[in-house]
């Protein structure tokens, strides 16, 4: 007999999250706006680089919600009379890739070296665990003056010493959890079934670890942007006339109460990015359990 | 537990062996000291002169044998700049740090522990959405955005407290409120993820089905389940604190360890680099292991 | 009309999933008296823990829902109550005893603390609850007791387990007191000390007793009136007796017809190559021998049953042959090879042939993935077992031959009853079609009925295919019926091996015939007379 | 007490050692308020170089210096002063085992102390040395058998002595009572540590402070506290004469036209700033008058560029257009609308910030040879009035820091080093002249001013000076 009739259906997983998407109106506008800061971050610098460059010391420091010089001057101006709106897209580009860059290898191999750590042997994991030690206690400034004398300075190292000094939480993070998972019963099945370390690893324990690493690593998004406009002035990456939201805020900062502009937008721009990206994550993590799962397919049917 | 602390601690002095190996030969790639300790003026004469003072003319293995000779009989070195034993520079400094990571860590977990737990309990509800608002703004700000309103706001128009320094108690409070912020937003994060699941436990329903009031059903039944991620993320935070706040010492003229970490290692004060690195990192594989430790109390199942 | 001591009017419960709503509990009504037993029967998944849930405020709403109805107790409704109202009722009141223990459990605390909460939460003070709590261990049959309560729950057999749950539902003395399923994981022996207990103090305070379960025989033993389920629905009420002996509704009648223990005893297999010879395997937790020298061949399509005392390593026994853990001392040969100095590939190769059924099913389902997922793992795992495109069906089939549907393949473990859970995780090693099955209290959540069918189907695939099982029971009639071998343990030790006949019908060792004279029958009056037998005696003796 | 004053400075002193007072961050603290030196140079009232240890100074015939000595002097351990003292000084200061910065400025010469009497000392250099009393105002006054390394308790003969540093918190120097001159009005001073220009300025606000110097001109928002005065700096952007283009003057002229220099002026740069015309600012000896900046002309700029690339010059070379971070306020704008300038005309560009330490590599010799064409941004502070502590590193064909190898300059400033009165500063004007009108030598540009705020129940004026000293005898009370 054949009970493939009898199994239901179920929706697609597209068609499923984005219902889950629509049910929670928050996360909902945070895609939205996520979307918009990615497709800044891919057309920002084509389209207002030059606006973004043009200087005019007469309307330097150009208080914001005025329409006198365009909408690119809505939000004011900066200390060389560039229009922030068109500087905070133009950066789109270079804030995204620089901190999406570090908080990615970082979470990356953090969280796989934590797998690696908790699961494997005492010996394997002491090592891993005690040089994770030593990247906590070395400074994150003294990392990047050795790569810039060693290496010199480019984007690609500066994406590095940022998720470098990154790395130990994801790794302790995984390893605790993974300690503890790798009790529960349901591990011991897989394993009795011959699943591999690989497997296990994957489909049983990192599902449960990954949600505590997305909180993380969306706080980490904010970190990066703001931590990487210290290193900029070693020389490191990004630097002048090119920008990123951590710069502007940087170059804001002596302007705070005078002309609070400058850096407030960009650091809204930062706050906001973090804000969607956690609230996604937290949505995601309810989407992505079944136990909780209900309270955002619930909302949908009905009013409960 | 006592074996496993012994083979810790041996793991660990060899790491702090690596680090000071590690920290030696890579800082000494990044230039030389006589360059930013003298004039720019000064002659050709006087640098070779204040090379040959501090030894920098040897070579580097044996400006290492001599450096390790020296840690030997506990000797750190002088500061180039301070002409004063490190040491006494880098204690001085971490006293403070100290004292300022103690308390703040102390203040954050208790607060981010409560605000967490209680958001989780009532996922979604509204004041879930308040603390973690709120929170979420308050780690992702810059942290200099904070410090100076909060002078702006409390010690300038309001002069509740000084703006900065130390000596009485009314100085702490500022930097610490300024400290505060990041960690709180991102444990109170941590802990809520980690909580809501922990509440969706059957264990939580055994709690209620006796009877358990809500308040011991989530700080004792589902706390101490939600526990691990939350410690290794005050681990985290309390280490990057020990590494020093800079932009709080800064900004408060509070003399920790992290301006004088920047300072010297941008001056290449590399004794006092070491020193500090070696204090800091003492200190922050001690508190690794004492989250370890904390982790197979808080949950018996986990075994070393 | 006086007021019952709790009563459930038109109870409706609903759960919302992905898939739609399933109406778990539809419109059911029954009462408890003071000093009353009352038992719902039912098939699995019938509704019955739902509705106990309900009682006590455990429903997760949402997702889960109380369409309808009222639940009387002392004259209120408890549906009407606020949350604190009902937490003071809850544990002094009306107590619960989990179905699945291990998980109820929690992880991070001392059972010995968790029982002490139960009771200090109602205001005893600490030192009188310590108190307290050692006397309600000591009841319970817990050994080692100063130690025991400094224990952690996985540190417990799944029996002790149990018994402790028991007793953190006791300690308060409630008026009202709900056993789901309180016996499953016990041996006899054992489960008649727990019932016992359950008789005296209902005779000390006048409780009502509301006894969730599948076995005839602990109805038979201690209910009053009966209540039958089936799929959310109460089909038939009615004293012990008189639904026994006179059963009016069809399922009720298949139920009482599936009573386990009647059928044919295997005849003696005859003798093979044994595919696993296990010789002296020990097991030490520091100086405690949780198995103590355990020796037994087991040859090809034989069932071999493991009976004994609760804690005396049965489970222990099975997480070492699969190496989950790692034993003290011994040996144990699989086709020959020695199963634990294997290789990491060979032993990858062996895991196929080498299934297990876990205590407690819950646990074992990892709790993110589907029940698809779940069975359709072992094909992923080893892909030449089936072709990708036959995936679906065969979970579907798996999944009815089990008794379970196969709309519930899109499913998660939290959405099902605990025999639902067990018969996933049946479903699941079934499809690595191997070649031994530890099957440790595979069956033991299951109402008759669906066990009867899940034997028939273990028994056809032994037969068919020679398929070995170790099966880890202690419930002799399912034993009896399909057991070729029986081993009886007892602390970590042999004391009994034979055939099933030689076992049941001349066993050697007294602590074997202690287990086989504490088996209940089905029959209230056969039960009853064994009562008032084994009242006689304890009176002479007394 | 009323008496009393906090100063807030914006950073700590790593020693408190006499020999390096030149340094700033020490100098503030202990210059003249600690450890005095011979002569002392006025800056407040332009009187020129006055005495302070020394009563008088005299040119002997061979060339040597005759410096007659304060009677009656007392060091704060209660030693006398004399000129042993001043002999052992010198020779400390100049010390192989001891890395003093007052060698620095006796450089290519050999400077000898001969102690007459107790009140009497003779300075010999070779070569002879016309602006040895001004040099002598850089050596601070030690005791004698101060040890020869650094220290870090100063004994002086100055008004105060210290009396608490705890490091990281605070420094206190207290009034003398037995000090040889008038007594200052402030009896005790206590200096505090905040690198934050916004915080110095809310700590004068609050209370906190009363002096806090180098604030910034955003924060310097009250008239009333609120001072600015020419900080003696000097930002230009030295340019590498040895490589194409740049070795062409009308490149270096067009480089010149480029920069609109007033429009700086009230917005990234403070006003008050002025353009400068030499690496030293106005008050120093030789300071050239007549000597015009370029006017701004971005046309005439295309148009030199256009005919240098007409005759072949590689005008479109890339070139780098190197900051230091942080180096001075603005330092980030300023580059940018700099390398904007520059583009405008048709300079290709790039712009590149360095740390110290990398920055350090390309400013000084040797040069990294692999270097392009560079256009360094520094900023030069001469505030001892003389030009000879700048042009020699600056211009000079084997200075440590010159971008030109030019004979005639060379000359200048072998002759004006030697020359005193009116000819030296005739000399040096016309060094000034023919480096900043012929040559095109470097691409000037600002003056600065520094902001400083000073409570109102103060009474100091900062100068020019309060960057590297800081006299407590200076400020009064109201
Ligand atoms: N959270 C849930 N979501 C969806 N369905 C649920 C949920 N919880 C329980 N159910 C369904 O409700 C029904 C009743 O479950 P219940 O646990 O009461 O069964 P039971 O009678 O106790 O069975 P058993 O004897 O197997 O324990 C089952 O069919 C189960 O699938
Ligand atoms: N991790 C552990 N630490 C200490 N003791 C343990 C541990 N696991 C099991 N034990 C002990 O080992 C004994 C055997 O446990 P096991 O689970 O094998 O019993 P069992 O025969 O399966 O009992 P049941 O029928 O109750 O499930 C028990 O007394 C138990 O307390
Ligand atoms: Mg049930
Ligand atoms: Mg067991």
């Amino acid at each position: 007999m054949t009970h493939n009739e009898a199994m239901p259906e179920t929706p697609g997983p597209i068609t499923r999250f984005a219902r889950m998407l629509w049910a929670d109106k928050f996360a909902l506008a945070a895609a939205i706006f996520l979307l918009v800061v990615l497709v800044m971050a891919l057309i920002g610098p084509a389209w207002l680089d030059a606006a973004a460059q043009k200087q005019n010391l007469r309307g330097r420091n150009a208080p914001p919600f005025q329409l006198d010089f365009g909408w690119l001057w809505f939000l004011g101006a900066d200390a060389l009379g560039r229009p922030l709106m068109a500087r905070i897209i133009v950066a789109t580009q270079n804030t995204m890739m620089v901190a999406a860059g570090a908080v990615v290898v970082s979470a990356i191999a953090g969280s796989m070296l934590g797998l690696i750590a908790g699961y494997a042997g005492d010996k394997v994991s002491q090592v891993i665990m005690r040089v994770a030690d030593v990247i906590m206690s070395f400074p994150s400034l003294l990392i990047a003056v050795i790569v810039l004398y060693v290496f010199g300075p480019s984007v690609t190292n500066l994406i590095l010493i940022l998720s470098i000094t990154r790395i130990p939480v994801y790794l302790r993070t995984t390893r605790a959890e993974v300690l503890e998972i790798r009790e529960r019963m349901f591990v011991s099945a897989a394993r009795v079934m011959g699943a591999s370390q690989k497997r296990i690893i994957f489909r049983h324990i990192l599902p449960v670890v990954l949600p505590t690493l997305t909180t993380i690593a969306t706080l980490d998004f904010a970190y990066v942007m703001l931590a990487e406009s210290s290193l900029s002035f070693l020389g490191i990456g990004i630097q002048p006339p090119e920008i990123t939201w951590g710069l502007m805020i940087a170059q804001g900062r002596q302007y705070l109460t005078n002309a609070w502009w400058l850096s407030f937008w960009p650091g809204l721009a930062i706050i906001l990015t973090t804000l969607s990206l956690n609230l996604l994550s937290n949505w995601l993590r309810i989407a992505l359990d079944p136990v909780q799962r209900w309270r955002l397919e619930m909302r949908g049917h009905k009013n409960g | 537990m006592l074996t496993f602390i012994r083979k810790r601690a041996l793991a660990s002095l060899i790491s702090l062996v690596g680090l000071v190996v590690l920290v030696f030969f890579l800082s000494r790639l990044t230039g030389d000291p006589a360059a930013l300790f003298l004039p720019e003026d000064a002659t050709e004469a006087m640098r070779v002169q204040f090379r040959e003072l501090h030894g920098l003319n040897d070579p580097v293995l044996v400006q290492f044998g001599r450096y390790v000779w020296d840690l030997f009989h506990l000797d750190f070195g002088d500061s180039i700049r301070k002409a004063r034993p490190a040491i006494d520079v880098v204690l001085e400094a971490f006293t403070w740090t100290l004292q300022l990571a103690i308390i703040t860590m102390v203040l954050v977990t208790a607060a981010a522990i409560v605000v967490g737990s209680l958001a989780a309990f009532r996922a979604g509800g509204f004041f879930d959405r308040i603390a973690s608002l709120v929170s979420l703004i308050g780690a992702s700000a810059p942290d200099f955005w904070i410090a100076i309103v909060a002078i702006v706001v409390f010690s300038i128009s309001l002069g509740w407290v000084p703006t900065s320094g130390t000596g009485t108690v009314l100085h702490w409070i500022l930097p610490i409120a300024v400290l505060f912020i990041r960690p709180f937003g991102l444990i109170v994060q941590v802990v809520r993820g980690s909580m809501i699941s922990a509440l969706s436990s059957a264990y939580v329903k055994t709690a209620r089905a006796k009877g358990v009031r809500a308040r011991p059903i989530i700080f004792v039944h589902a706390l101490r389940n939600a526990m691990l991620p939350v410690i290794t993320v005050i681990g985290d935070q309390a280490a990057s604190l020990l590494n020093g706040a800079v932009v709080i010492e800064t900004i408060f003229g509070f003399p920790g360890v992290g301006k004088l970490m920047i300072d010297s290692i941008l001056q290449r004060d590399f004794n006092v680099v070491l020193a500090a690195i070696l204090v800091t990192a003492l200190a922050i594989f001690l508190m690794n292991l004492l989250i370890d430790i904390a982790y197979a109390v808080l949950d018996p199942r986990i075994r070393y | 009309m006086a007021e019952h001591l709790l009563e459930v009017r038109n109870l409706s419960v609903e759960f919302h999933t992905a898939a739609g709503v399933v109406k778990a509990v539809k419109d059911i009504s029954w009462y408890l008296d003071r000093g009353e037993t009352l038992a719902i029967l039912g098939e699995s998944g019938s509704g019955k823990s739902v509705s106990a849930s309900a009682i006590l405020d455990l429903i997760d709403m949402p997702p889960g829902r109380i369409t309808s109805g009222e639940i009387r107790f002392d004259g209120k409704d408890l549906l009407k109550l606020s949350a604190s109202q009902r937490r003071d009722i809850n544990g002094r009141k009306i107590a619960m005893i989990f179905q699945d223990p291990l998980s109820h459990l929690n992880p991070v605390y001392p059972v010995g603390w968790q029982i002490v909460e139960a009771l200090t939460t109602h205001g005893v003070d600490r030192v009188a609850a310590h108190a307290e709590a050692l006397r309600l261990v000591t009841r319970v049959g817990i050994p080692e007791l100063e130690n025991a309560l400094k224990k952690y729950p996985h540190q417990f057999s799944g029996g002790q387990r149990q018994r402790l749950m028991i007793a953190m539902a006791l300690a308060m003395k409630p008026d009202v007191i709900i056993a789901d399923e309180p016996t499953t994981a016990l041996d006899v022996t054992v489960q008649a000390e727990v019932l016992r207990l359950l008789d005296e103090l209902q005779q000390e305070t006048g409780m009502g007793v509301l006894i969730i379960t599948h076995d005839l025989g602990v109805v038979a033993e201690i209910a009053d009136r009966v209540v039958v389920m089936n799929a959310g629905e109460i089909v038939e009420t009615g004293s012990t007796r008189e639904v026994y002996k006179n059963p009016q509704h069809p399922y009720t009648r298949k139920l009482i017809g599936a009573a386990p223990g009647r059928g044919e005893m295997h005849p003696p297999l005859e003798t093979r190559e044994p595919v696993l010879k296990v010789r002296d395997l020990q097991k030490y937790y520091s100086a405690f021998h949780a198995l103590d020298g355990v020796s037994f061949d087991l040859m090809p399509g034989e069932t071999l049953a493991v009976v004994g005392e609760s804690g005396s390593g049965k489970s222990t026994l099975a997480r070492i042959l699969l190496r989950l853990d790692e034993p003290s001392g011994g040996k144990a040969f699989w086709k020959g090879r020695d199963l634990f100095t294997l290789l990491p590939a060979e032993l990858f190769k062996l895991r196929r042939e080498l299934q297990m059924v876990f205590q407690d099913p819950t646990q074992s389902l990892n709790p993110r993935m589907t029940v698809y997922d779940l069975i359709s793992e072992a094909w992923v795992i080893h892909p030449e077992i089936l072709p990708r495109k036959q995936w679906r069906s065969r979970v579907a089939e798996l999944l009815v031959q089990v008794g379970l549907r196969p709309e519930h393949a899109v499913r998660y473990p939290h959405q099902f009853s605990g025999g639902q859970r067990q018969r996933i995780a049946i479903a699941r090693a079934l499809a690595l079609e191997p070649q031994l099955i530890v099957c440790d209290e595979a069956v033991s959540a299951l109402d008759v009925s669906v066990q009867a069918q899940v034997i028939d189907l273990l028994d056809k695939l032994r037969k068919e295919m020679g398929i070995a099982f170790i099966f880890i029971a202690h419930d002799l009639p399912v034993v009896r019926d399909f057991a070729d071998h029986v081993m009886v343990m007892q602390k970590g030790k042999v004391v009994e091996l034979g055939t099933v006949r030689q076992i049941f019908e001349a066993p050697k060792m007294p602590y074997t015939q202690a287990l086989l004279a504490a088996g209940l029958d089905p029959d209230p009056d056969v039960q009853a007379e064994r009562r008032e037998a084994r009242l006689k005696l304890a009176r002479a003796a007394g | 007490a009323d008496t009393d004053v906090k100063i807030v400075l914006n950073e700590e002193a790593d020693l408190l050692e006499p020999c390096m007072a030149t340094r700033s961050n020490i100098g503030r603290i202990i210059l003249e308020n600690i450890s005095e030196t011979l002569t002392e140079l006025d800056v407040r009232g332009g009187k020129g170089l006055q005495p302070r240890l020394a009563e008088s100074w005299a040119q002997q015939p061979d060339g040597s210096w005759r410096f007659t000595l304060r009677k009656g002097v007392k060091f704060s351990d209660g030693s006398d002063f004399d000129a042993k003292d001043v002999k052992f000084s010198f020779d400390r200061a100049m010390d192989k085992s001891i890395t003093c910065e007052t060698p620095r400025y006796f450089g290519g010469m050999t400077v000898t102390a001969k102690v007459v009497d107790d009140q009497t000392i003779d300075f010999s250099a070779d070569p002879v040395q016309p602006i040895l009393p001004l040099l002598i105002s850089l050596v601070t006054i030690v005791p004698e058998g101060t040890p020869v390394s650094f220290i870090r308790e100063p004994v002086g003969t100055g008004p105060y002595k210290l009396t608490d540093w705890t490091p990281g918190q605070q420094i206190v120097l207290e009034r003398r009572d037995d000090y040889w001159g008038a007594k200052p009005a402030v009896t005790k001073a206590t200096y505090l540590f905040r690198s934050d220009p916004a915080v110095r300025a809310a700590m004068v606000q609050t209370g906190e402070a009363d002096i806090a110097p180098s604030i910034s001109q955003l924060d310097a928002t009250n008239p009333a506290t609120d001072f600015s005065y020419l900080d003696s700096e000097t930002v230009y952007i030295r340019l590498d004469h040895s490589m194409a283009p740049i070795n062409d003057l009308r490149v270096r002229k067009a480089l010149n036209m480029a920069i609109d220099r007033e429009a700086f002026v009230g917005t990234l740069v403070p006003k008050g700033t002025l353009l400068a015309t030499s690496v030293f600012p106005p008050p120093t000896l030789g300071w050239n008058k007549d000597v015009k900046v370029p006017a701004y002309d971005p046309e005439g700029a295309k148009k030199l560029l256009d005919e240098a690339k007409a005759d072949g010059v590689p005008v479109d070379t890339k070139l780098t257009l190197v900051a230091r971070t942080a180096n001075f306020p603005n330092v980030t704008e300023i580059m940018e609308a700099i390398q904007q300038q520059l583009q405008e005309v048709g300079f290709n560009v790039d712009l590149k910030f360095y740390e110290v330490a990398e920055f350090e590599k390309l400013y000084s010799k040797p040069y990294p040879t692999d270097r392009g064409p560079m256009l360094v941004t520094a900023m030069h502070d001469n505030s001892k009035g003389d030009p000879v502590f700048s042009m020699f590193f600056k211009y000079a064909s084997d200075g440590r820091q010159s971008g030109i190898s030019d004979p005639k300059v060379d000359g200048l400033i072998k002759r004006a080093s030697a020359a005193t009165g009116d000819d030296r500063a005739k000399l040096w004007s016309e060094l000034v002249a023919y480096l900043h009108d012929d040559l095109a030598a470097d691409v000037l540009l600002f003056h600065m001013v520094g902001y400083s705020r000073v409570s109102e129940r103060v009474d100091f004026k900062p100068t020019m000076a309060t960057n590297s000293q800081l006299q407590l005898s200076e400020i009064g009370f109201k």
